[in-house]
């Protein structure tokens, strides 16, 4: 195994390899199934002030290489992480790193979350989900560019800890977004979230997805997840994480060569779990056949 | 047991689809499978020696935990599934409780094969069909009785899972219901499969989530 | 067959199914495969006041569950069009309606190509495409509100004929850009072109196609069609043309169920040209199968 | 021709892949197929009776048209596929025709079958393979002459057909080469197989399609 290790944020990632939000619960689910602390790290299922329920069922379904979820960001809230999530976190992931996504409504929301969790240890950093399509609100400050900035300056102001904005790819120019994050503070982006979908079951004429609509992830998104990993890398000197498709080496492979540090996985762990130790391997296994020393080689060395 | 194909091929289905271990012999699972769709259809049409992914066993099953002495199993459709496994083991946990299973489908044509159904569970399924055109005529909850029956065990249809459901609550008898999700991780951690429940001593609604905390859930726990 | 014919644009489309614009070429090039005259019509590749060569090659690579496409608008240009294409589609297709898709740069190219047709018989309208990702500026007019009112009122001006705008998803809020064409006089609506994305092969480096960047179309993006569809149809009153990831039946009906008047396909032809009939049979046995005796009567029967 | 899968499937290929006609036997149509991803390698696992997509034939093929004398064909690698068919056929359009065939591999593993080879095309090709494990040693284009050859036809890897273009160009021989392009739609439609010509008599150049333009061009029209 090449040693895959990198520095990001601050922190050592053994690996540039992260579960995605959303899609490993808050890693504890995944234990016996494999070795999460073996991982890059870890990003939690977003964490709002309150305790939620999320949207009605359905909630999942599927479309051509990918799916469509409506969870409506169920969480336990800030309280029922720190109790109930956290010490399992604190005890179990002592290499993978840990990043916390954060939701909410208004920029309190957000704020209230991130100083609510700043004193805890067993964490990096937060996660801003400021893209997600599947409540009300949820892009808001994703596609708005004059909230985004308030908002990012607030967290800024709130917390030392690293900060990343995650955004959404349903605006005409990611870069823009970008760009606002960087100039007020932030010290890395996650792309990308979801595209708004539907699928109709046209024997019962109802949407299938209880709330109608939801969030397309899956293969189906990956090159759209390229494309925007590529111009948020070439726009700002932030750190970016690339998400969206991935389920093998050479889809993280893509993404690391647009520029991203560190690459999320979530859809296709679904599909396999042992779809991200294996992307680490076929990492290794790249770097190795084509004399690659250093992951940081591969970052943005997209050749013209 | 969740049942995909990887996500290299794209293939459909590209979600894996949840399946109940209908048999385990020697170490090898058996699955029971009513063709529908594409996964199903794709499992169906496997050879010898051609590869899936299994993820399993998940989740909470069927408990025979109280020492029931009368247990009754409905079966709807491919709800049979876990009944094919579940006699056997009842008799070899609880040897002195009797286990039937009522087993009903639309028509004579989607009945599994009644032999074999009796060499794999040991006993004779009651069948049902709704044309009558095999065994009992009508929907398998017509003539449920559970007057001595300790512990019902439902997996089927939702409108069949409601109606034993209501006829167990009537009678007081102990009932478990298997319920049916959309799933993708099968593992809890998507909080995709979430299916209404309802504390009984407390009267709290909440969602659970059916792959890991389900999918057999007590009749009080299910609020319909 | 169930008669599959309807009123739109005031005229009459003997069914619903029509082939999107850049993948039927003029319609000559299908001729001998199927029989084009059958199909509700086709869209013509994009017409600009110029030949333009397009983009550099490779503008083709595959995705999952669809593709890349990065042609540059490449066509013969306002005159070339009049001169090598009309007259082979004045002669053949006088069944199936016929849209002209028009791009440009500036109002001026519009209004150019536009005013241009005016004169000419054998197709029905204009399909304005404001959203092609695969040039610079391509989506200039569909990604800004103001720049849109002014495009559709200039066209409007300038033609009687039917003026359908063809809408980017890559907007926080299609709905938006389907209230400004309204208000602005347009006709109809055509949801959606492509997602920008982009391939890298890693064993080179570099990016598979030549300009770097491309648009997705296929299945993979069919339940942001359908999403899009659906917002685009709930917030005007014109008809909606539904595109994207059409490859069956199904996928055309739950276009129409989610608002579609008219629906448009395009990448799966590539994949088997034979889609696009065997879709309007489709559509056909559907109809018998479950009493419907007028296609009217599935256009926004999405049932809550 | 274009073989595909259809997209119900989100199967991989998911667009068609060009293929030449390798031969056409009482109606059938055979393919030569060099497994290299995806697409060749599903192709290649087909079972009789499996179904696959075929759109063909399509575009400009090889011409024999200036009634040669002597010609050559030179193969490199998959690029044999349209030169199987070809000597048989060059023996029925033109019966005084010399045709040879000089084939070009990396090794003696990536060998078509010589007997089989002779046997399809009825003439001896002149192997070649890159460490010399098989027939001559070299690259194909390292001897070739093309003195008293009449017409050239090539198809292989672009740097072969560089090569072999310029020798043709110097010594005057008429020389056609295939070319290979992305393909999606093979007829026309999607302007996506682009390939850079030049009108010999005006200088001109201009974007033509390799799949129906193409994918045999002259050499005087490939401004390489
Ligand atoms: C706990 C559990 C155990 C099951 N055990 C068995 C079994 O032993 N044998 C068996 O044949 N089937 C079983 N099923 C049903 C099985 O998971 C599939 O839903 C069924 O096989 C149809 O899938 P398909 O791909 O063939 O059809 P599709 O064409 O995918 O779907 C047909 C219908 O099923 C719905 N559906 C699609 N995906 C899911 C999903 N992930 N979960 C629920 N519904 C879905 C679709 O909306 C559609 O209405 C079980 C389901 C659950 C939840
Ligand atoms: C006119 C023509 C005739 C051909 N005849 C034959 C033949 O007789 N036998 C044969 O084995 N092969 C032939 N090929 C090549 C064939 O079309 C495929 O490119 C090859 O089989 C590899 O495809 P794959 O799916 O196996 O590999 P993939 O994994 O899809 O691709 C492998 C490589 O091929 C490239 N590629 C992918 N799609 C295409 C495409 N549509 N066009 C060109 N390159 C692509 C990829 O970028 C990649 O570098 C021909 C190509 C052309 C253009
Ligand atoms: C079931 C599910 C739940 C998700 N929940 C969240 C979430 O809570 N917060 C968030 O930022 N993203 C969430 N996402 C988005 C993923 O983190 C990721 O951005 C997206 O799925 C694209 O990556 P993928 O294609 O690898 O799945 C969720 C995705 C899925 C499929
Ligand atoms: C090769 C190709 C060329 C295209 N050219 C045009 C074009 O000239 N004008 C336009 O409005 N859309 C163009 N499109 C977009 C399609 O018309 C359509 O909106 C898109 O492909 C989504 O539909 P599909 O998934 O059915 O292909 C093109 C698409 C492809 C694949
Ligand atoms: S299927 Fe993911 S939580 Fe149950
Ligand atoms: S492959 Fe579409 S024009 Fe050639």
């Amino acid at each position: 195994m090449v040693d895959l290790s990198l520095q990001v944020f601050g922190a050592t990632f053994q690996n540039p390899i992260l579960l995605a939000s959303g899609t490993c619960g808050y890693g504890q689910e995944y234990s016996g199934v494999i070795d999460v602390d073996a991982l890059g790290g870890i990003v939690t299922k977003a964490v709002t002030p309150k305790r939620r329920r999320g949207n009605l069922p359905t909630r999942i379904t599927e479309t051509p290489a990918g799916m469509i979820n409506s969870i409506g960001l169920a969480n336990v809230g800030l309280e029922g992480f720190k109790r109930e999530k956290l010490p399992w976190i604190q005890e179990n992931l002592r290499s993978a790193q840990v990043l916390v996504n954060v939701a909410g409504w208004t920029v309190e929301d957000f704020v209230g979350v991130v100083e609510g969790l700043n004193e805890e240890v067993g964490f990096l950093g937060y996660e801003i989900n400021v893209s997600c399509p599947n409540v009300k609100g949820g892009t808001l400050f994703g596609t708005d560019e004059k909230a985004l900035a308030v908002l990012v300056k607030a967290l800024r102001e709130s917390t030392s800890r690293p900060l990343i904005i995650k955004l959404t790819p349903n605006v005409p120019d990611i870069g823009v977004f970008a760009e606002i994050c960087e100039a007020n503070g932030a010290d890395g982006l996650s792309t990308i979230n979801t595209f708004p979908g539907m699928v109709i079951d046209v024997d019962t004429r109802r949407a299938v997805i209880g709330n109608e609509t939801g969030g397309v992830s899956g293969p189906a998104i990956l090159p759209m997840g390229v494309y925007a990993t590529r111009v948020a890398a070439t726009r700002v000197d932030l750190p970016v994480i690339g998400i969206g498709g991935v389920r093998n080496a050479k889809d993280a492979l893509q993404y690391l060569l647009a520029g991203a540090s560190l690459i999320q996985i979530g859809t296709a762990m679904f599909v396999d779990p042992f779809t991200a130790p294996e992307v680490v391997a076929g990492i290794s296994e790249f770097c190795e056949k084509h004399g690659v020393g250093e992951i940081s080689e591969l970052i943005g060395a997209l050749e013209a | 047991m969740m049942v995909g194909y990887g996500s290299e091929g794209y293939a459909v289905p590209f979600l894996p689809r949840p399946n109940s271990v209908a048999a385990t012999i020697d170490g090898s699972v058996g699955l029971l499978i009513r063709i529908f769709g594409e996964g199903s259809r794709r499992l169906a049409q496997l050879d010898a020696g051609d590869s899936v992914l299994l993820l399993g066993p998940l989740g909470v099953g069927f408990d025979l935990g109280q020492a029931p002495r009368k247990v009754l199993c409905v079966a709807g459709g491919v709800g049979l599934a876990p009944f094919i496994l579940l006699p056997r083991w009842a008799r070899e946990a609880l040897p002195d409780a009797e286990v039937h299973v009522l087993y009903g489908e639309r028509d004579a044509a989607a009945v599994f094969d009644a032999g074999k159904l009796r060499e794999l569970t040991g006993i004779d399924a009651e069948i049902w069909t709704e044309d009558g055109s095999l065994g009992r005529k009508g929907r398998i909850t017509d003539g449920l009785e559970l007057g001595d029956i300790d512990l019902v065990l439902a997996c089927g249809p939702t409108p069949m899972l409601k109606a034993v459901r209501e006829l167990a609550l009537d009678s007081g008898t102990a009932c478990q219901l298997a319920v049916e999700e959309h799933m993708a991780c099968g593992m809890g951690t998507c909080i995709g499969c979430i299916v209404e429940t309802v504390d009984p001593t407390t009267g709290e609604q909440r969602y659970a989530r059916a792959c890991i905390e389900g999918p057999v859930f007590r009749a009080e726990q299910l609020p319909w």
